[in-house]
């Protein structure tokens, strides 16, 4: 695991996108490029009555402004007043943290499934794979979200040329039902294919996930969540059960699990 | 002139007064990948008992106002899997090694201890008598004068080096604890572990931990550690180690001037893992401004009315 | 439907759980000018003593993370001039009244209480044998289970209408102290008062009180208060005020769910001084929302893991 | 005592003044006009780690605007938090608190006597007299700092028409020393006027000017300042000891005091 940083940084760009959701870019910061798909940075807003740091994960990384991007939905007292941040305010950060998602062989067919605000590490992994040279039609990126307001980013995601498929619950964009649905469709279809899930949503969605991999025998990762009081591994407050008996933390064995490792 | 942090505990000398508490910073290697080790004047460690222990279940720790609740459950390697796999990383970190251990019974403490015994890197153990989060009656130990006098003797008996009892807050008086694991033959006396506590999910009317109770800590608690540094210090005779709530230099100047001779940081660490990093150097800077040449002419100076 | 906030306490009704607490609400003037005393339960009035007290010098308080410490030394304008000048000015104002009794002799607390009887503004006496600001054993009283018993036996011998405990947090087992209460006669068990604690200032040394140590309140103790009435409440029958950290109808929902058949709000007082018109509002809307007919729902239904 | 109303409110102007001085104009607040020079307001800035409120003086109010002013100098917490705020900004204060001043007779001259932040409620007394009809000739502003940096709102003081005299320690601005020298000389040389004075500032500053109220037998007042945890009351913690015994709570019997009403 790489060294982490502890440090104060400025809001260069905020953006509201669509609902409660909000893009925030920080910087300037130091070893950007130690920045992965996977990994999250620990936030903290100063002078707040929030006493703990809040988990994001990096939604993308900008090197030449040695910036990077998270993406967050207002839900309780962190979000709401990291929604009222201004550009050029300070915000504190320790980053990377985490174990980043290990990239496919060029020869499989990625499936990412992506849900609420599990959507940003997936977009970060979806842009550094084109980066490095995979074919965006080996990208299948399912998005499920209630309703059309919770499906960010759009054309961000089709410029990557990757196949794009929305699902909403209230059919308002996409298709209507719930994101596993034709997951399991298109596993089924594509079953001669060497398959890769990649995930990361809601519980519910992670354990559809989960249960797909593991019942069509398709390698893959989850990333979770869990409340973690200091992100780096020294308080065990962030566990989850393991298959294999015994917890893992979330913040230092994780976030990124193998399909089938964690008990969900 | 940089005035001089050292300080002296039980014969053994540390760089600095800043400790890290236990159950705050793993076995070292997680913080070390922030800061030096060598930055703090002891990394203590997560309390150590005979057999691994995985823990409560989740959810184990609730954010309160300025504090946490947390019930971690003691979740460990085991002695054996700690002095094989954990101690040797902390062997050549320029930093002092106190190991905190827990138990169950008198004699889960004195068989970790006689293990302790050969360790060279292990500088100092000390016994959480007073972790509120095992049902076998870790609290009752600490808790009770006669119980905390006979785990600290009985240790004695199998542990050569300094021994660090480590007192609960949640007693009516204790002093009269303080006394008993001095009597015990305690070098040294750390103080405080945390305060137990309780909170509710009003969504799902559950507890906020599953062990239904935890033990809150940070700057919530601070003023009651102090308190409680305070009247020890004017009672016994043997170091104090203080701990509570400590976030910076001016808390640890806080605890100084009530009698601690080093002190702990404990949840800081979740907030800001390099504070001690922070706390040494504005610890100085302090000195430097008071034109004091050493922290120790800090101790129980404080000028009451 | 309007959920129904009202609760009975030892035959007394009250029209919704929120009390102001002891010490932090004067005898009712102030509070008034900035919310009517109607919308509250019962005002509970400062500690009121056999003679005046000025208090001890300032400063008196210290701000602390999510808290604040207090040694304000029981001023008050003793029994004859509250009963005289103090109480008319309560009689009208739609709100009931406790009074809060403080003494350092048993017999202070009776002759105190025994003025109060033909008082009929005044609903129930609440006894403080748990203030750790008055050097003459104020604390002792709630510290001694014996002592405990005797003081409200004692009072009870005086005083008719119902007696309402409030107990002390700064105890090995708040049970046990409970119990002795249940026996000595109290009809009502409060908790907690404040929790013993001190500060220091860096620049002077000198500690933030000129009492030298105080108690704590506020937000920061509130999972301390929690964990002691749920303690109390799995141990004794009588009914429970929770007290401790109140700033919101969440809190007063947690409390509840513990145990807890009213509250009292303090410290959140100084910080929002109409923040009880706002808890009040805020539970009938929770209550809505879980389709609860009354508050009493709430009581003691915490699902323990 | 009149009721004192708690409520959110905006920030509709901030202005930098010298130095770490700032001055906040809050509004939109009801009942304008029942503040009254040396009233005070108990402010507090939302989700900050600083629990208690702070007490400001009442520097103006703008009853047009159903707005008022008040000046603050950065010194610790709260304060630097302040020095944030921005245009549209929510606070929340409760006001207006305390006891204001009793006006002179239109025959007494009065001796403002202003230190730091201590200066705008005397401002504010100045500017209300002015609007009730009092000679400006008969008010003579002392006002004393370290330097010229702490002479705050000159030129609005000086349109009063009031004669104004500056001291400083530094000699930087107007005459050098301690602001308690001219008055006292002032005081010597107007014996036989009939005399009042004002008094807000450093505690140094109010136990000078109390003295010369005694020693030369002039009545008059002075605002204190005490730690407030709740500024209406109820919780004891503000207490000034009285010359007659016993103690008084500056928010509620204060913060104004008569001369030798308080042991200072
Ligand atoms: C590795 C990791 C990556 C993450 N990445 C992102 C990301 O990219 N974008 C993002 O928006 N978030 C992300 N999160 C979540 C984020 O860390 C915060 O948890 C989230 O933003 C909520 O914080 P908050 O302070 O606003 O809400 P909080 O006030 O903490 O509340 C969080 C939610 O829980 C509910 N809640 C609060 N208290 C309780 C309680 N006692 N019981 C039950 N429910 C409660 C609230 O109603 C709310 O819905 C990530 C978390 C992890 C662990
Ligand atoms: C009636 C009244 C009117 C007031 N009017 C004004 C006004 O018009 N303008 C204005 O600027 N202020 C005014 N004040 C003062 C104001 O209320 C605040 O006290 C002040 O602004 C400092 O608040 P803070 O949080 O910024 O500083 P804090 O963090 O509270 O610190 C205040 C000062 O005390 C020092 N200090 C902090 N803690 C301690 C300690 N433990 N021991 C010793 N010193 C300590 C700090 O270094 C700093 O100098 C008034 C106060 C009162 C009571
Ligand atoms: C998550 C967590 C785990 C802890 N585990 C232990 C432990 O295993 N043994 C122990 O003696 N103390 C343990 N403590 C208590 C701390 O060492 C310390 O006494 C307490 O947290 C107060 O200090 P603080 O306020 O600086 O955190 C733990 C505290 C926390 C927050
Ligand atoms: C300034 C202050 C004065 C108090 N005075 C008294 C008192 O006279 N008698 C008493 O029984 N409790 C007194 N208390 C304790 C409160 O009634 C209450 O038990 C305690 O503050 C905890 O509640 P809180 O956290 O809501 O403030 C006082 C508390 C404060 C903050
Ligand atoms: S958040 Fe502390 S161990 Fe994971
Ligand atoms: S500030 Fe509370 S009584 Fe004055």
């Amino acid at each position: 695991m790489t060294k982490s940083t502890c440090r104060d940084t400025f809001v260069i760009h905020k953006k509201k996108l669509q609902n409660d959701y909000y893009s925030l870019v920080l910087g300037p910061l130091r070893k950007i490029n130690h920045c992965q798909p996977g990994h999250f940075i620990h936030l903290q807003v100063p002078h707040t009555d929030v006493m703990f740091r809040r988990a994001f994960s990096i939604a993308s990384i900008f090197p030449e402004q040695n910036a990077l991007e998270i993406i967050f939905k207002v839900v309780g007292r962190m979000t709401r007043q990291m929604s009222t941040l201004k550009t050029g305010d300070t915000v504190n950060i320790l980053y990377p943290l985490g174990k980043s998602f290990t990239l496919p062989r060029k020869s499989e067919t990625s499936i990412m499934v992506a849900g609420g605000v599990g959507f940003p590490p997936l977009m970060f992994l979806t842009e550094h794979m084109m980066k490095r040279g995979y074919d965006p039609k080996t990208i299948h990126f399912f998005y499920g979200g209630r309703t059309s307001a919770d499906i960010l980013c759009r054309s961000r995601l089709k410029r990557t040329g990757v196949l794009f498929h929305p699902v909403t619950e209230d059919g308002s964009f996409g298709r209507q039902g719930l994101v596993t649905e034709p997951i399991e469709e298109f596993i089924k279809f594509r079953k001669k294919d060497k398959l890769r899930l990649y995930a990361c949503g809601p519980e519910g969605m992670l354990k559809a996930a989960n249960n797909l991999g593991l019942q069509y025998h398709i390698p893959g990762q989850l990333s979770l969540e869990a409340p973690m009081p200091c992100g780096i591994g020294v308080c065990l407050g962030c566990v989850v059960p393991l298959t294999a008996g015994g917890y893992a933390r979330v913040c230092a064995e994780g976030p990124v699990f193998e399909v089938g490792e964690v008990v969900l | 002139m940089t005035p001089d942090l050292k300080v002296t505990i039980a014969g053994v000398e540390f760089a600095n007064p800043i400790m890290t508490a236990s159950g705050c910073c793993g076995y070292g290697e997680e913080l070390h990948r922030v800061f030096p080790l060598k930055t703090l004047g002891a990394l203590v460690t997560k309390s150590i008992t005979l057999h691994p222990r995985s823990g409560h279940p989740v959810p184990r720790t609730a954010e309160t106002a300025s504090g946490m609740l947390n019930a971690i459950g003691l979740a460990n390697v085991g002695v054996d899997a700690f002095i094989k796999d954990k101690l040797p990383f902390l062997e050549d970190k320029q930093t002092r090694v106190i190991v905190n251990v827990a138990g169950s019974k008198i004699q889960e403490y004195v068989d970790v201890c006689a293990r302790l015994e050969d360790c060279p890197p292990v500088d100092m153990v000390e016994l959480n008598i007073s972790c509120p989060n095992v049902d076998e009656g870790g609290m009752e130990f600490g808790s009770n004068a006669a119980l905390t006098e006979k785990t600290i003797a009985s240790v004695k008996k199998v542990f050569t080096k300094p021994l660090i009892a480590k007192l609960s807050p949640n007693v009516t008086d204790i002093v009269e604890i303080a006394r008993a694991a001095e009597q015990g033959g305690a070098e040294v006396l750390s103080l405080i572990n945390s305060v137990v506590g309780a909170a509710i999910d009003i969504n799902t009317w559950q507890p906020k931990l599953t062990n239904n109770k935890g033990g809150l800590t940070g700057p919530a608690i601070k003023p009651i550690a102090l308190a409680k540094v305070d009247a020890v210090y004017n009672a016994c005779t043997v170091p104090i180690i203080g701990i509570g709530g400590i976030t910076c230099a001016a808390d640890v100047v806080e605890f100084m001037l009530c009698g601690a001779t080093a002190v702990q940081v404990g949840t800081a660490l979740f907030i800001e893992p390099d504070v001690p990093v922070k706390i040494v150097k504005d610890l100085k800077t302090y000195l430097k401004q008071k034109g004091l040449a050493s922290v120790a002419n800090l101790r129980g100076k404080v000028r009451k009315y």
